[in-house]
């Protein structure tokens, strides 16, 4: 069984890094939601001792493990709002970029970049000419 | 007990109270100021009564250790605490005087200040992720502030990579307790030995690589620079004086405490990642004509010491890290406060946590690196590149504190050339506030 | 050693740090107990004074505008304070006695002295040019006939530290108690036993006075007789023409800001490549790990039970899910197979015995699935052009699902520890008033967790209200 | 379809609260807790948001504008629940009655502070959930108009 679930968990991870490095923006989030599943299926896993849900008045034999359900029920929501944050974050900045693909983004930064460099190039060079 | 409570519910219940205000009121901006300053008191005393005695240990609700989640608060952890809370504060008293842009900055700023805390006092490892979480979810949101396109920008790019390094440290906290059976800081150290070498390396990986993106070493620091360059100043000031601790913690904590023999074992990686990180920081720090952008690469730089530091180990070196570590984070907040302003009092700080950076005594970065070389006394190639990153870190602060600074006076100098008898550096500083809120020249 | 040519204040100092960190490096080469010491003290020493000298050569151009040593002169009586203080920083930077740096120079020579004559002359040499060079910076800025007049008075905020720098010169102490004492404490927390921090270095007077009093007398000599000086000066500066250190050094300065704008040009900056910088390295780790420990014997494939068909099925199906959304590249569909993925998931979470999980894993794919479908409002829609580098981005996510598995199943394998806390936690609950011990953990045992889940989960709000409508709740 | 949505989506607010105060009051001896019952009101909510569009969602009910307020009421209840204990110098979050003292019972429902902390958490989720959903609908609805 852990076999199993190690490999959905790594399916899942797998998936969400592939979604990670995709161009689109939303897709990026698609990517997220996937990695923060895995971490989930994992931590039950973590505690499968595969019995009945920890609940009194206990039944007789194996009983799940409480702890890493708890974990998992954190890790739940923590996952929920970090999502909704980094959604609505990728919504602004399509909005301010007009455009939903990171390469465009990283374009933009590269030309502001290139041009702040040769501005300071500029001055610096003005300034050695002042000094002389 | 009274203190470590105080120092995590006054930040937290003041800054849910004030997210709910509008920040940009001066009035609610000094409150946040006043909570922060509560805070660091808190930790003051808290470390009054950690550092000559023993830890303070709470178990919630009664409960027996392991059961409830342990607090511990030792010497570690207090002394992180305070740091990162004396940078949040510094950071906040200075937006409050630029004036604060955006409603919930405030209150973020003291939940961050409530997160880390609890990071830095718990004892618990799920309880290390959620307050971790807490930490990292107001500094997404911070290093939006500003709003505008470069501030967006660098969030989303620090948010996604570092939400990417949170799963796999979860995944390693998953991992921890199905080998080990319990959360607690101390229990885990106990049980980690029984468990076979091949599981714990691997988990031991996840942590590094989890912090490692925290604290920005080498191959894995590319968001760095975007998102200390583009986000505002105080915010900068924020994540790299405050939120980066949590990766230097973070090694020290897991490495020297829980893993000791997988630290033992990747020794050797960890000094090559940590040269290559100071080497490169440096090289790239050098050409970098903005300051906001030569910090960031300096800080890549300067996390590698750490490392070098830790790989090294025995007390001498974990000595060396934390030390160095310290005076890293108070460079970082000095510098990229200051990077911004101009005028005399800000060109001498700037001197001054330059100096520091470069390991020049008085300032505090001399012992960091004093202590450096005596960790490492005993090897020559990590004493040669030692001196290679001081001198490159001397070239790059320089250039910086030239380009910017002086080439300032001497803008103000020929600007005021008419009229000798006024001097440059009256006119200068008495606009020192004004222009720093200009956001200078660029 | 080419400090004594320059004109340039900075410069000059500039090439004297190098020069200085010559000595260091060269203490380093010597090795041994003596010359270890002997560094750490010449590392304070230097950079005590070099930081006054540099702030002294600041200071004096503030207030004068002028940067050449040449057009600088006579300014001992307009800043009598500073020419005493750096005077001091001076004396020990060129190791006069009764400064810090008298004891780091007589370090040097027991030093050079452990190693034959060939060090020792070279050393008296090293140190002679110091006492020449720096006397040359002093002498000239503040002695002979006033050169240019000062603008303005050295203002105190400038002249202050070079004050502190030339009295902790003098008194020989250094500051580092606190922090050392506050490092030793925390190391301590993280290794069992106490260690010392405390800075040591050794000031006994060893037998070495000869060799400084030689190059006191050598410097002076330099310094003093221009006759001396002008040759050797002429002769470096000429050599320094054609292929010298000065030359080198501008070329060496050049050379790395060409390395490092290169180095700058080729990095990624954008989130792609950053994230592939976080993933490869990483995958890169763990398969080092794994090829470096012994991993006979470590995997397991667990139990497997018939009456498990369903959970396989549903994980399955989850997997499924999951490259379907990978695959499509629309908007809705994948949000649709994100929550076909979340209901198996809560279907194999009921099916393991944790109801509580399954509920809440349904309950917020749904909130998930509100959320999305409401920005899926306000973004334009996906653009179906094939992307580039998909091989590059499958590669990646098939190490990075690789590692993953590893490390996770690798973390499975190992039995559950049957001693843990989840069987206390059990055990107690009732003692905590309560039945579901999911529950009971939850608001109990670890409220704490709890109470800080949900503060993310408001911060997290917080960020989208300040993000939608600039922080306004309503 | 739309005719059945919006004459039963509006009322299923209050049957949704009622599932979430069972939830809540069970959430101790069966599955469930105040983060469940937060999730199931504010999916009520939404619900009500999708149907009458946010202004008439809001007007008809306006209590849904406190809930920022709520949110934060709701926390620092936690807050004080959790760490009022150390006033009596007992660790944070110790629960009263403790281990073996007699409960005060109404039904299936055992008074516990430990009760308190849920009705807190279920006040926070349900309170920032809903001023997510506010949030999204007016995102939707400034495209609308």
């Amino acid at each position: 069984m852990s076999l199993l679930f190690a490999l959905a968990a790594a399916v899942l991870f797998g998936t969400g890094a592939y979604l990670l490095l995709d161009r689109d923006l939303v897709r990026v989030v698609f990517g997220v939601v996937l990695v923060s599943q895995a971490a989930v299926l994992t931590l039950v896993a973590s505690g499968l001792t595969r019995g009945a849900a920890p609940i009194y008045p206990l039944s007789r034999g194996p009983v799940s493990d409480p702890l890493s359900q708890a974990m998992a029920l954190t890790a739940i929501v923590i996952g929920l709002a970090v999502t909704a944050l980094l959604l609505v974050l990728v919504l602004r900045v399509v909005q301010a970029y007009r455009s939903e693909e990171l390469a465009e983004v990283a374009v933009r930064e590269a030309e502001r970049e290139a041009r702040l460099e040769r501005l300071h190039e500029r001055e610096h060079a003005e300034e050695e000419a002042a000094a002389r | 007990m009274t203190a470590l409570s105080l120092s995590l519910v006054v930040p937290w219940a003041a800054g849910l109270v004030l997210a709910l205000l509008d920040g940009r009121r001066r009035l609610v901006g000094w409150v946040a100021v006043c909570v922060l300053g509560a805070n660091l008191g808190a930790l003051v005393v808290l470390a009054a009564a950690v550092l000559p005695d023993d830890p303070v240990v709470v178990t919630t609700g009664n409960w027996p250790a392991g059961v409830g989640i342990t607090l511990r608060a030792d010497a570690l952890g207090v002394l992180f605490a305070l740091l990162s809370s004396l940078a949040l504060l510094s950071a906040t008293v200075f937006e409050v005087l630029e004036g604060v842009r955006e409603r919930t900055f405030p209150g973020l700023v003291v939940l961050l200040a409530a997160g880390l805390t609890g990071v830095f006092v718990t004892g618990d490892l799920f309880n290390f992720y959620v307050f971790f979480e807490l930490a990292m979810t107001a500094g997404y949101v911070l290093a939006t502030y500003g709003g505008g396109r470069r501030e967006l920008g660098a969030a989303l790019v620090f948010t996604t990579v570092n939400l990417l390094g949170t799963f796999i440290f979860l995944l390693s906290v998953a991992g921890v307790y199905h080998v080990t059976g319990t959360l607690e800081m101390s229990g885990i150290a106990a049980r980690m030995d029984e468990v076979d070498a091949n599981a714990a390396v691997l988990l031991a990986a996840g942590f590094f690589v989890a912090f490692s993106v925290k604290l920005g070493l080498f191959p894995f620091h590319f968001w760095l620079p975007t998102v200390y360059t583009g986000a505002r100043p105080a915010v900068a000031a924020i994540l790299s004086g405050g939120l980066a601790n949590i990766g230097a913690y973070g090694l020290l904590r897991f490495g020297g405490e829980l893993l000791p023999g997988e630290l033992d074992l990747a020794a050797g990686a960890l000094i090559v990642i940590g040269s290559a990180s100071i080497l490169y920081g440096g090289v790239l720090a050098v050409s970098r004509r903005t300051a906001s952008e030569m910090l960031a690469y300096s800080a890549i730089g300067q996390v590698g010491y750490v490392l070098v530091a830790i790989g090294v180990g025995g007390p001498v070196g974990f000595a060396a890290a934390i030390l160095y570590t310290v005076v890293n984070a108070l460079n970082k907040t000095l510098l990229f406060l200051t990077a911004q302003m101009r005028g005399a009092l800000a060109g001498a700080t700037f001197a001054l946590g330059a100096l520091s950076v470069a390991g020049v005594p008085p300032a505090a970065g001399f012992v960091g690196k004093l202590e450096l070389f005596r960790a490492t006394a005993g090897s020559p190639a990590l004493v040669a590149l030692f001196v290679l990153g001081s001198a490159l870190s001397f070239v790059y602060a320089f250039q910086t504190y030239q380009y910017d600074f002086w080439r300032g006076e001497r803008r103000g100098r020929r600007s005021s050339a008419p009229s000798r008898a006024s001097s440059p550096r009256s006119r200068s500083s008495s606009s020192r506030w004004a222009c720093g809120r200009s956001r200078c020249s660029r | 050693m080419l400090a004594l040519a320059q004109d340039e204040l900075k410069q000059i100092l500039a090439h004297s740090t190098i020069s200085q960190y010559g000595y260091v490096v060269t203490l380093y080469g010597i090795g041994g107990a003596t010359a270890a010491g002997a560094a750490t003290l010449y590392v304070l020493a230097h950079a005590i004074a070099k930081s006054a000298l540099f702030m002294t050569a600041g200071a004096v151009t503030v207030a004068t505008g002028e940067s050449k040593l040449s057009r600088l002169g006579g300014l001992r009586r307009r800043m009598p304070a500073l020419a005493v203080a750096s005077g001091v920083a001076a004396a020990t930077l060129a190791a006069l006695p009764l400064t810090l740096g008298f004891s780091k120079d007589e370090l040097f020579f027991a030093a050079a002295t452990e190693h034959g004559r060939a060090v020792q002359l070279l050393a008296v040499g090293a140190a002679a040019l110091t006492v020449a060079y720096i006397g040359r910076f002093w002498l000239g800025l503040f002695t002979g006939p006033l050169q240019t007049q000062p603008s303005a008075p050295v203002p105190p905020l400038l002249l202050a530290p070079i004050v502190v720098l030339g009295a902790l010169a003098v008194v020989g102490g250094i500051v580092v108690e606190p922090f050392a004492r506050l490092a030793e404490d925390a190391a301590a927390a993280t290794y069992a036993g106490p260690l010392e921090v405390a800075p040591a270095y050794h000031a006994e007077l060893g037998s070495e006075n000869r060799m400084a009093l030689a190059a006191w007398a050598l410097g002076a000599l330099i310094l003093v007789v221009p006759r001396v000086r002008a040759p050797l000066v002429g002769a470096f500066a000429r050599a320094g023409e054609r292929a010298g250190p000065r030359r080198w050094y501008a070329l060496s300065l050049l050379w790395l800001n060409r390395v490092s704008d290169w180095a700058h040009d080729r990095e990624v900056r954008d989130l792609r490549n950053s994230i592939a910088a976080v993933l490869v390295p990483a995958a890169v780790l763990i398969a080092i790990a794994l090829a470096v420990t012994p991993t006979r014997g470590s995997y397991e494939v667990g139990p497997v039970a018939l009456g498990d068909l369903p959970i396989i099925v549903l994980l399955g199906l989850g997997a499924l899910a999951a490259v379907t959304a990978a695959r499509d590249r629309g908007r809705l569909q994948p949000v649709l197979a994100l929550s076909v993925l979340g209901f198996a998931l809560a279907g194999v979470y009921a099916m393991v015995g944790a109801p509580d999980v399954a509920l809440v894993a349904v309950l917020v794919e749904t909130v998930l699935a509100y959320v999305f479908v409401g920005v899926f409002a306000r973004l334009p829609p996906a653009t179906v052009r094939r992307p580039r580098r998909r091989a590059r981005n499958a590669v990646i996510g098939a190490a990075a699902g690789a590692s993953a598995f590893a490390a996770i199943w690798g973390a499975l394998s190992r039995p559950t520890a049957t001693t843990g806390v989840a069987a206390e936690h059990i055990e107690r609950a009732p003692e905590a008033h309560g039945g579901d011990v999911v529950t009971v953990i939850l608001a109990d045992f670890r409220g704490l967790d709890t109470m800080v889940e949900v503060t993310v989960l408001a911060v997290a709000v917080v960020g989208v209200a300040s993000l939608l409508s600039r922080g306004r709740a309503w | 379809m739309s005719v059945i949505l919006e004459v039963v989506c509006p009322r299923l607010l209050g049957p949704a609260a009622m599932v979430a105060a069972a939830i809540i009051v069970k959430g101790y001896s069966d599955v469930g807790d105040g983060f469940s019952a937060g999730v199931v009101v504010a999916l009520a909510v939404a619900l009500r948001y999708v149907t009458l569009g946010a202004e008439r969602a809001e007007r008809s009910l306006p209590v849904l504008r406190h809930a920022p307020v709520l949110a934060v009421a709701g926390l620092l209840l936690v807050l004080a629940i959790g760490f009022f204990p150390v006033a009596f110098g007992e660790p944070p979050l110790t629960h009263f009655p403790r281990a073996g003292e007699p409960v005060v019972e109404i039904g299936a429902l055992e008074l516990t502070t430990a009760v308190a902390l849920d009705v807190g958490i279920f006040l926070l989720v349900a309170g920032a959930l809903v001023e997510t959903i506010h949030q999204i609908a007016r995102l939707v609805e400034e495209r609308r108009a």
